[in-house]
């Protein structure tokens, strides 16, 4: 009963706040595309996975600029077709929405102030004590509970929450995919991350440290998708990611 | 990269300045509208809510009344009660899913902010009407005024001057909570911020400015309000009309 | 001329289980000025409010040219517009000037154009002398002068009846001497008058008629000769005595 | 004795460009009952307002026992609570019934205990014929009512001076008679009075001096018998006999 | 899993059921807390506000006095022109970098929601204040009483009543305000029901429970405060003591 989507477009929903997977800037340079209905440029990995996806069905991308809480109301009440914003394919997820194979694969890292004792850990079980929260609606806040004797903090709405939270010491540190905490490094210097080997780090399922494409259940596109998908090779995302990390505005200049 | 904070702050001025002003923009005119319309409905609710039902009057008449005081009250106890994001998502993502309805983002969010404005403008008004002394009423009502025309002309100009400080409240609170919007994609200043303050996680210095904003628009709205109110309690001389002890003069009275 | 104006009957009202009305009968013909006279607090000004409808009353009838007020079919607001109503804490209104106070009614209730109403309203103005003050606000003159536009307001809605409630209670004894001169005048036109008053020599001299309330009964009705020279009533006597006593 | 309670020299107020009282001077002494007459608007009330401070005056002094009371040192609050006002319009505590009216100042200013202070409300209601209301609410007595609890008040705060505003315009004559009783016996206990009245025969029988007020100024400052006899002024001669033609 | 929406909200009740009570605790703690000290705090700033000053006071004074109305004013123009969830995060994590002050969640929660109210009510408070008649001030200051007296015992028991419907609304916003107070880490009962619906990403469900909760309140709150609101106004009737010509009558006086 809803109006069809324009077969012409593909509107995807993301936050443009999520730096390196998203974010806002002023200009189209380095391939940020305008955010529809004024408020600047969208770029950011998220950004150039969504390019390939509408190159591939052979729609124009149009980028809506969404709060994480609407993005998948949105999606359901087709306001937008897709929602590629760093989003993870978790179980739960899966009941609302239907979710591409993941486009990025990361590991979990811990951000911590540099000058602290913790920014010498090599295990999370270092973290013994410490004060450790996460982002709310993650997996990563459940992943807290693999560090024993942690002192587990109430989970916080956002990055930049979590930030002002660490500078000010009310946590110790905070758990983040790699790519987020070299964006917080990069303009935070006093912060610094600490990343765990094989068998030292968390244990978590793929689906969860992965992120996908999110769609409408039953939306037949689901399988062009995919196959765009496959078509990126593991390197070709990794040099992205490189690429966003490196042109993400807190690096630029 | 800035280093310390007023070096970010000139930073993030510099760079999204442009952006800040836009979304401040979105922000004043989508309180602005709301507010307006919010103290309309408000109104007009109170005057409704506020007309007499007398014994003698038909069943049928008092029934209806009934039923529509209940129904504002319903209005007023629902939009009051519930969160404006929940209403703001339910209207915009509900309609469109429920019944195909295609609202645009900034249309649904000025339905949302006037209609949720009016739940409590509706109380704020009702409060002024009731501070009213009852003379004036009986005044009107005496000389053959209806309620409506009682209340436009009489008990509304006075009520009005005394609820401004809360009208001044309800502006001021528009224009913080336009922010939930963004839930349905309206970009307006607390949203431009997050985006510059995610993509920076840089908070403090972002949200710095952010409040500067709001405050020169808080601010401001304040001003312009206590202006409207000294209006409103009207000029503190008269001129003597043509004084036959004093011929042609213009004297003017005052008060305390 | 025949039937009544104005006829109460069985009136009776009631705040809780205070009564303050008790069966108030009378009626009132075309031209009659009837005096209202009592103690205080012995319901005079609940029974003109009875009659303008502003308090319900708790039994009885009021009728207006034999129509029943109190009626569901009957217009209240029309009925108003004949019935002006002088109150006795004047109650205008405090967000016009004088000159609006005495025009907003004849807008939008009667209908008149502004520059009709303003002519009208100037007019009465001048005759109670608060023509120099038309910009004024309430708060900005004094009682008397409140008075006399409360007196305007009533006056400019051209009415049928006229209930006064203690009209010349906050004016000098010279503005008495005007407004009740103005009320002489009004009466010869055929208006038709209730006033409570503690004027007595207004009570003899303009009234054709008056009513003596007591503890909310009415214990005379009657000519002014007949109230002051021969009272029926032992209460009224002892009222009329100590009043001319102290006047 | 030598020294007046109260002295005004050289009043001046001023509303805007609209000057209401021009140059006053007058001065009371102990046991002093002034009555102070004129036309409506003529600037009584606020004469009295000044007085009382709920005006600033533009210009001039105010004496209270040959202090200043606009001087920065001077307790309003103290000189107020001796100074006691009844107003033209009443202005009874709305939130208060009528005893709690006559006690919370006593209470408040005076530090009289809630005994002391009931039991003195109590007396003065009685005088005036409240003690019956005493837990009615302003809203729920008559005009007549309303005035006679505003002067239970200011009685019940033991005041020096009194200033009345038409202290008996909404009474009828007996009451009048009542209230003027009281007021006489209160002159006789030393309590010095200011009544703007247009009750001419108070201020004739009453008081030992009457002010006319005119236009913002003084006219005639002089005894009863002089003023009502040989008035000075041709304008008082006017308001005097038209006075009473009409009373 | 479930399938319909009232299978879900089944499912979210169940599973979460004890958390959104938990939440709802909070929440209306936080809320009524915050309003009650907001409310003293807004009357006490509205009393002081209205200390008129005359012109025969001396100069220290008059300069003190515009000092204190000027910090008032700053007060109200700050916490109500700049958003809560800033307030919050420069309060709890401004004071603890600053200056090393280790406030708990809940004790900064309680001082940010009353802080906060406080400058909205100083608003209404005038506007109360302003709405009664300047005679009933005249009135109390000729029979000696100060400003503090006329104000408590005088103007604000009638401005309180007129103001009450206004006063609900704070009380309103607050129980839903809290929910920016997780930015603090305090868990209220929004932030239980976004834990809910982030999880499973079934927002209407959980908002509907979400919603049903803060109705419940809001609703209390209301009817409350009317009931309030009707005690405020006083009886209908009056003892008539012992009447002259009733011995012992106890008559009652009603109003319309
Ligand atoms: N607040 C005010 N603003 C402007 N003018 C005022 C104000 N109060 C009084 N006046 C003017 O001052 C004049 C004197 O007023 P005042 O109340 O003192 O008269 P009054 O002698 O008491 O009259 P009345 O017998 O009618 O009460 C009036 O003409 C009035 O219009
Ligand atoms: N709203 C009310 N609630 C309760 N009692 C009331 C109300 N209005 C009037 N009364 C009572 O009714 C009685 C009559 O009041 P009313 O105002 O009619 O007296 P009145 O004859 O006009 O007196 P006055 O000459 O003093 O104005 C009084 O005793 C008063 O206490
Ligand atoms: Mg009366
Ligand atoms: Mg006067």
């Amino acid at each position: 009963s809803v109006k069809p989507l324009s077969e012409d477009e593909l509107a995807v929903g993301l936050e443009c706040n999520y730096a390196p997977f998203n974010w806002t800037q002023l200009d189209d340079s380095n391939g940020a595309i305008e955010i529809k209905g004024g408020g600047g440029f969208c770029g950011g990995y998220d950004v150039e996975i969504a390019k390939k996806i509408a190159e591939g069905l052979g729609r124009k991308l149009v980028i809506v600029k969404i709060e994480w809480d609407g993005l998948i109301p949105a999606v359901n009440a087709e306001k937008i077709d897709a929602v590629i914003a760093g989003m993870s394919p978790t179980e739960e997820r899966k009941i609302s929405v239907d979710f591409s194979d993941p486009y990025y694969e990361s590991d979990l890292v811990i951000v911590v102030k540099a000058d602290s004792e913790y920014a010498k850990a090599t295990s999370i079980q270092d973290f013994k004590d410490a004060k450790i929260t996460a982002q709310l609606n993650t997996f990563h806040y459940t992943v807290i509970d693999q560090i024993e004797g942690v002192k587990k903090q109430t989970a916080m709405e956002s990055f930049p929450a979590m930030i002002v939270a660490l500078s000010s010491e009310k946590i110790d540190g905070y758990i983040s995919e790699r790519p987020g905490a070299i964006s917080a490094m990069a303009s935070n210097p006093e912060f610094t991350f600490v990343s765990f080997e094989e068998g030292k780090g968390f244990v978590a399922s793929p689906e969860d440290v992965a992120v996908a494409v999110a769609i409408k259940k039953g939306n037949p596109n689901i399988s062009a998708i995919n196959e765009i998908l496959g078509k990126i090779s593991k390197e070709d995302r990794q040099a992205i990611m490189d690429n966003a990390v490196k042109t993400q505005p807190a690096l630029g200049e | 990269m800035p280093t310390s904070f007023f070096e970010w702050v000139a930073f993030f001025v510099n760079k999204y300045g442009l952006f800040f002003i836009q979304g401040a923009g979105t922000t004043i005119f989508i309180a602005s509208i709301g507010t307006i319309a919010g103290f309309a409905i408000g109104l007009a609710v109170a005057v409704v809510r506020t007309i007499p039902v007398e014994e003698n009057d038909s069943l049928a008449r008092k029934l209806f009344y009934k039923f529509v005081r209940f129904i504002f009250v319903a209005y007023i106890e629902i939009f009051r009660g519930t969160p404006m994001i929940v209403q703001a998502m339910v209207i915009y993502y509900g309609s469109a899913e429920l019944w195909g309805l295609d609202m645009s983002p900034m249309v649904a969010a000025l339905f949302i902010v006037s209609i949720n404005t009016g739940a409590y403008m509706a109380e704020i008004a009702r409060g002024g009407i009731i501070s009213i002394d009852k003379g004036q009423y009986e005044a009107a009502q005496s000389i053959g005024m209806t309620h409506s025309q009682t209340m436009v002309n009489i008990i509304l100009p006075q009520a009005i001057r005394n609820i401004l400080p809360s009208i001044g409240n309800e502006f001021v609170v528009n224009i913080k909570d336009t922010s939930v919007l963004n839930v349905i994609s309206v970009t307006e200043l607390f949203f431009m911020s997050k985006s510059a303050a995610g993509t920076y996680m840089r908070y403090f210095e972002v949200f710095f400015i952010t409040c500067l904003i709001y405050f020169v628009l808080t601010f401001s709205v304040t001003r312009l309000l206590l202006f409207v109110e000294r209006k409103l309690e009207g000029p503190d001389s008269f001129v003597i009309h043509g004084s036959q002890t004093v011929p042609q003069a213009v004297i003017k009275g005052g008060r305390e | 001329m025949s039937n009544p104006v104005l006829t109460v009957s069985h009136l009776k009202k009631t705040f809780g289980e205070n009564i303050v009305l008790k069966d108030i009968d009378f009626f009132a013909n075309e031209k009659d000025v009837v005096s209202i006279i009592g103690a205080s607090g012995s319901g005079k000004s609940t029974l003109l409010r009875c009659i303008n409808q502003l308090e319900k009353p708790t039994s009885g009838d009021i009728l207006f040219h034999d129509k029943n007020i109190q009626d569901s079919g009957f217009s209240l607001s029309n009925y108003r517009a004949k019935v002006g109503m002088v109150f006795q804490s004047f109650n205008l209104f405090n967000n016009l000037s004088v000159l609006q106070n005495c025009v907003v009614g004849q807008m939008k209730v009667l209908g008149r154009d502004r520059k009709e109403a303003e002519q009208r309203a100037m007019d009465i103005l001048s005759k109670v002398g608060m023509d120099q003050y038309i910009s004024a606000k309430p708060r900005q003159i004094s009682g008397g002068q409140k008075q006399r536009v409360a007196i305007a307001r009533a006056l400019a809605m051209d009415p049928e009846i006229l209930l006064f409630d203690e009209p010349t209670s906050a004016l000098d004894p010279e503005m008495v001497g005007e407004v009740l001169n103005v009320m002489t005048s009004l009466a010869k036109t055929g208006l038709t008058m209730l006033v409570v008053t503690h004027e007595m020599d207004f009570a003899r001299d303009v009234s054709n008629r008056i009513i003596f309330m007591d503890a909310g009964v009415i214990l005379e009705d009657s000519t002014p000769e007949e109230i002051f020279n021969h009272p029926k009533n032992e209460r009224t006597r002892m009222f009329l005595n100590r009043s001319i006593r102290n006047t």
